[in-house]
């Protein structure tokens, strides 16, 4: 028996299933299989959302082992797992006892932790931009020229101060808007849709191995 | 005034908003305190979010016919196979869920990708107009859009020896440039956009209306805490070596 | 530009649809085509692909240095239309890094955001520590689940690169706007990185803060790249098909267009 | 080492401290530098202008919290824009933290205080899930999609706002101010080919690039990008707010990127001059 679940021609035979499911009805109209195809994918969020506890899991595997050993920054460990187990209990969706994402304590940790600290990281971004665009930024050949002539003439465009005293940068910015940048985009998307539909084909013939065996046989 | 609670927030907020901060100087102990935190919190978040999407779920629409709640049951029991992968001998178990997913997902972009990134990007390539006697430099322009798109299209060609022939240098060249300029072009205006985020956290730290102004005291008092133990540790430990 | 219209539909074939559909399957049945030959011992020629060469290099210099290999196949999903596909190559990536790792010995570590996705990456090291032979070196803490968050995620990482110093840093995958930061933060931490996205707002900063990057549809070629197997190779070819067909119907349909002529955008009415 | 490949190579953490300084300088004390209006802002303020009184506008905020500092001053202008209009809104989020982000700006342009009535001009119907899928459900049937709306938890029907509200042809606008997806390209698919909806974007700055395709075919009707089209959108309202606070920063910390690039560039090229002379 394990070894019939264990065959690989099952979770194939599955993928090509679902992927005709929603792809015949969108070309092929039959209402009956249309509905049901929207009901599969909205399904297959139940299954995805299901899968919430592997990350705390894996987590209790990390850092609860970090703390058992005492290995170095154990307490780092022990500060992480509780905040993980604590905002899961107060978010749990129960209402009716006073938790859940309008309970008071849930949004004094969403507003002063969650807010604070995903605003802060992203907002690191600055001065790695600032700091990447003084060492990669070099004219040192024509191509490279290129990137920091188009950056620096829409970081000019960009400052409110210099826009209003030079109008003009708003034209040069509006050129490479509309020529270089657009023409990248539009290639860029039309390869990887052609990536994307390639991809499709590799894994509906069960050759593509990366997601499905393990990268092995 | 605020209530002492609020008050506690505040100095929760800028404190961890300054602990991430503080790697621009370098790894330190304040920024793993944030980092453990946000990293337990965000997991946390993560549980509440999906398990009260699966509540929401179960209210509307799953509840209301007995056929929907026996799918309902059956997702639920799919979605357990997801844990098979933590025991050893029925690990394999997790590829079912797992191949409903990616099935499904590779089944709607197909169906999509198609239009949206591939014919409705071509038709308005199709759409120029190369010849505008009225316009020369939008003409231009069009011509420009014209050959773009093409040869950057044709710089990522993969099989074959096609790209040694010599007419596809120059094409390669083009190519390049063009990506180089578009490339520049997104650079440039990221710039902005980052900005705008720091500037975003710098108001709330200098407590700048509509932000609480008690952020700002607890600003001063924090960033001081953390550069001079950051700074004396540097210099302490420089000293002893 | 969405002609396409979604209420009243009829039973059978959607009108609207079916120059898309035609276009699918022709790509789709080209590519079959192209595999079917390379079964047949017909395996077409692949030019270089600088970035994807690079991968051993780059282990090969954390192992010099006595370093681990840090492994990334993004932060998107399994299901996004468009997102989707690119965690799937940047997982054949990871599949090919970890049986490298695992031939020189080196300690893989793999920061994972999506919990769905944790499982495959697990089982691609162990699949790749057991194929060696040696399964008992397989170390799932190594294989680390940070945050369905996208910044905590983020910070984890950082936090990562900065502490274990990871000799290489390879990501390719469906990256948003952490990509500079984690870009920025490898090199800082020192490691040879080479990184790849479809994303197209993320390229610059792969391009200009890594040592390799992969650029749009190369990440989706780099699995099969890496396999050396004839059967992916050969579906690349029915990627350049896909290309031909584009390029062709782009110039041709300009040149009409400008000549007053409307019969290939009529095609789209179909 | 000369002073040329010093100046190739300043350390990391000087160059943070002088962006840090070139924001919280001009933050602290404000020195008024120029700013314009630009075409992007006059458009979205000229769009929202001729909007007819009775019109039902759909706003969607589609963004979270990493993204609030750029996106809440256009929030909040735009809101300040529509309260002071006859004109009922619908809020709807395809975001799950949107309904926060929502709550936040109402808190900054408070409906009430232009003497709008919850239920009556505007409502608040919380998250919709499901991205696109659950875009194309609200416009088949907006009732059944939200059966409850976001603040008191009763039946949407209930409300008077509501009573003619049923499907997508029933709103005469959507707003969506977005970070991402579910975002322009599916209001496109989902509501403006099926149902000839108008919509107008208001989004992050990066995002421009891939949204300009939409605005050259005339889909996206008009598009706020980032802070400082917010910042000019505040003048043309008369509502300054933290966009405007924001701009001498912009300026200030876009003077230093362009500062660093050409010191960086002078640096390389002089060292590169002085190499030769050596050799």
């Amino acid at each position: 028996m394990s070894s019939l679940l264990k065959r690989i021609e099952i979770p194939i035979f599955l993928t090509i299933v679902c992927c005709l499911l929603q792809v015949v009805p969108y070309y092929f109209y039959w209402k009956p299989l249309d509905d049901f195809a929207t009901r599969e994918a909205q399904w297959m969020n139940l299954i995805v959302a299901t899968a919430t506890f592997i990350g705390l899991i894996s987590l209790v595997q990390v850092h609860g082992a970090n703390v058992q050993k005492r290995s170095k920054g154990w307490y780092f460990s022990v500060v992480t797992l509780v905040c993980a187990v604590s905002f899961a209990i107060i978010g749990l969706p129960l209402p009716e006892y006073g938790l859940g994402s309008l309970s008071y304590w849930y949004l004094f940790l969403y507003n002063n932790g969650q807010v604070a600290l995903s605003q802060a990281q992203f907002s690191l971004l600055a001065f790695f931009m600032t700091s990447g665009v003084y060492r990669a930024f070099r004219a040192r050949n024509l191509e490279s020229g290129l990137v920091l002539g188009a950056g620096i003439l829409t970081v000019c465009y960009n400052a409110p101060a210099i826009v209003a005293t030079y109008p003009f940068f708003a034209d040069i910015r509006g050129l490479l808007n509309d020529i270089p940048n657009l023409a990248l985009n539009r290639a860029v998307t039309i390869g990887a849709a052609l990536g994307a539909i390639i991809l499709a084909v590799r894994t509906l013939l069960g050759i593509e191995r990366g997601y499905l065996r393990g990268g092995g046989d | 005034m605020v209530d002492t609670i609020t008050l506690i927030g505040i100095y929760i907020a800028v404190f961890l908003t300054l602990g991430l901060f503080t790697i621009l100087y370098k790894e330190n102990v304040w920024f793993r305190i944030a980092e453990a935190i946000y990293l337990g919190l965000a997991v946390g978040y993560g549980i509440a979010f999906d398990l009260k999407y699966l509540r929401d779920q179960w209210n509307s629409p799953w509840s209301k016919e007995p056929m929907l709640m026996v799918g309902f049951a059956l997702a639920i029991l799919v979605g357990i196979l997801w844990y098979a992968r933590f025991n050893r001998s029925v690990f394999y178990l997790y590829r079912w869920p797992l191949a409903i997913t990616v099935g499904t997902g590779i089944g709607m972009a197909l169906k999509t990708v198609i239009f949206s990134q591939f014919l409705d990007q071509i038709r308005p390539q199709i759409n120029l107009n190369l010849w505008l006697p009225n316009n020369p430099w939008q003409s231009l322009w069009n011509i420009l859009v014209f050959l773009m798109v093409p040869s950057v299209l044709l710089y990522f060609w993969f099989t074959g020896s096609g790209h040694e022939w010599a007419p596809m240098k120059v094409v390669d060249k083009f190519a390049r440039y063009t990506m180089m300029l578009g490339f520049g072009y997104m650079f440039g205006n990221a710039v902005l956009g980052r900005y705008s985020l720091f500037i975003g956290r710098a108001q709330f730290l200098l407590g700048i209306t509509p932000n609480p102004p008690e952020a700002q005291p607890a600003f001063w008092v924090i960033a001081a805490v953390m550069l001079i133990t950051l700074i004396g540790w540097d210099l302490y430990k420089r000293q002893k070596s | 530009m969405f002609e396409v219209s979604q209420i009243n539909l009829s039973d059978g074939f959607v009108a609207g649809r079916m120059l898309g559909l035609v276009g699918l399957l022709l790509i789709m049945l080209a590519s079959a085509y192209f595999i079917y030959m390379a079964r047949k011992g017909k395996v077409p020629k692949i030019r270089r692909i600088a970035g994807i060469d690079a991968i051993d290099e780059a282990i090969g210099r954390a192992v010099e240095m006595g370093r681990p290999v840090m492994c990334s196949h993004g932060i998107a999903g399994l299901t996004e239309a468009t997102t989707g596909p690119q965690t799937i190559a940047g997982l054949g990536v990871t599949a090919y890094v970890a049986k490298k790792c695992v031939d020189v010995s080196t300690r893989l570590m793999i920061p994972v955001r999506q919990p769905n996705v944790w499982p495959i990456a697990a089982d691609i090291v162990e699949t790749a520590y057991r194929m060696a032979g040696k399964p008992q070196e397989y170390k799932s803490s190594d294989i680390m689940f940070l945050s369905t968050d996208q910044f905590g995620f983020t910070s984890s990482y950082i936090g990562i690169l900065m502490r274990e110093k990871p000799g290489a840093n390879i990501m390719v995958g469906a990256y948003w706007a952490e990509s500079m930061q984690l870009a920025t933060s490898g090199a800082r931490a020192g490691c040879i990185q080479i990184a790849g996205t479809a994303a197209v707002a993320q390229i610059p900063y792969f391009v200009l803060a890594s040592d390799y990057c992969l650029i749009g549809e190369e990440i989706y070629a780099a699995s099969a790249y890496v396999s050396g197997e004839g059967e992916q190779i050969a579906s690349l070819a029915g990627q350049d098909f896909g290309r031909l067909i584009a390029v062709g119907i782009m110039l041709l349909g300009a040149l009409l267009n400008t000549a007053g002529i409307k019969m290939i955008i009529d095609l789209w009415r179909w | 080492m000369s002073i040329f490949d010093k100046l190739q190579d300043i350390d990391i953490r000087i160059i943070y401290l002088l962006a840090m300084i070139s924001v919280f300088y001009p933050l602290i004390s404000p020195m008024g530098l120029p700013i314009k209006i630009g075409a992007q802002s006059t458009k979205w303020y000229n769009y929202l202008n001729t909007i007819p009184d009775g019109s039902v506008v759909l706003f969607s905020p589609n963004f979270g919290a990493s993204s609030l500092s750029e996106l809440l001053p256009m929030t909040v202008a735009t809101l300040h824009h529509l309260w002071s209009k006859n004109v009922k809104v619908v809020v709807v989020a395809f975001w799950a933290d949107g309904p926060i982000m929502f709550r936040t700006a109402k808190g900054l342009a408070v409906p009430e205080s232009y003497g709008k009535v919850y239920g009556k001009d505007y409502i608040e119907l919380g998250f919709v899930p499901n991205g696109e899928t659950g875009m194309n459900n609200l416009g088949k049937d907006v009732l059944g999609t939200c059966s409850v709306d976001y603040v008191n938890n009763r039946p949407t029907r209930d409300y008077d706002i509501m009573k003619n509200i049923k499907v997508a042809t029933d709103f005469n606008l959507v707003i969506s101010i977005e970070s991402g997806t579910p975002g322009f390209d599916g209001w496109a698919r989902q509501w403006e080919t099926v149902y000839k909806v108008k919509f107008i974007v208001g989004c992050v700055g990066v995002s421009i690039g891939g949204m300009q395709p939409y605005v050259n075919s005339g889909q996206i009707q008009a598009l706020m990008p980032g802070l400082s089209p917010s910042a000019e959108y505040e003048l043309l309202i008369k509502k300054p707010g933290l966009g405007i606070a924001s701009t001498d920063a912009i300026t200030m910390s876009h003077y230093l990127v362009i500062a660093f690039v050409i010191i960086g560039n002078v640096a390389y090229f002089l060292s590169k001059l002085g190499g030769k002379k050596d050799g």
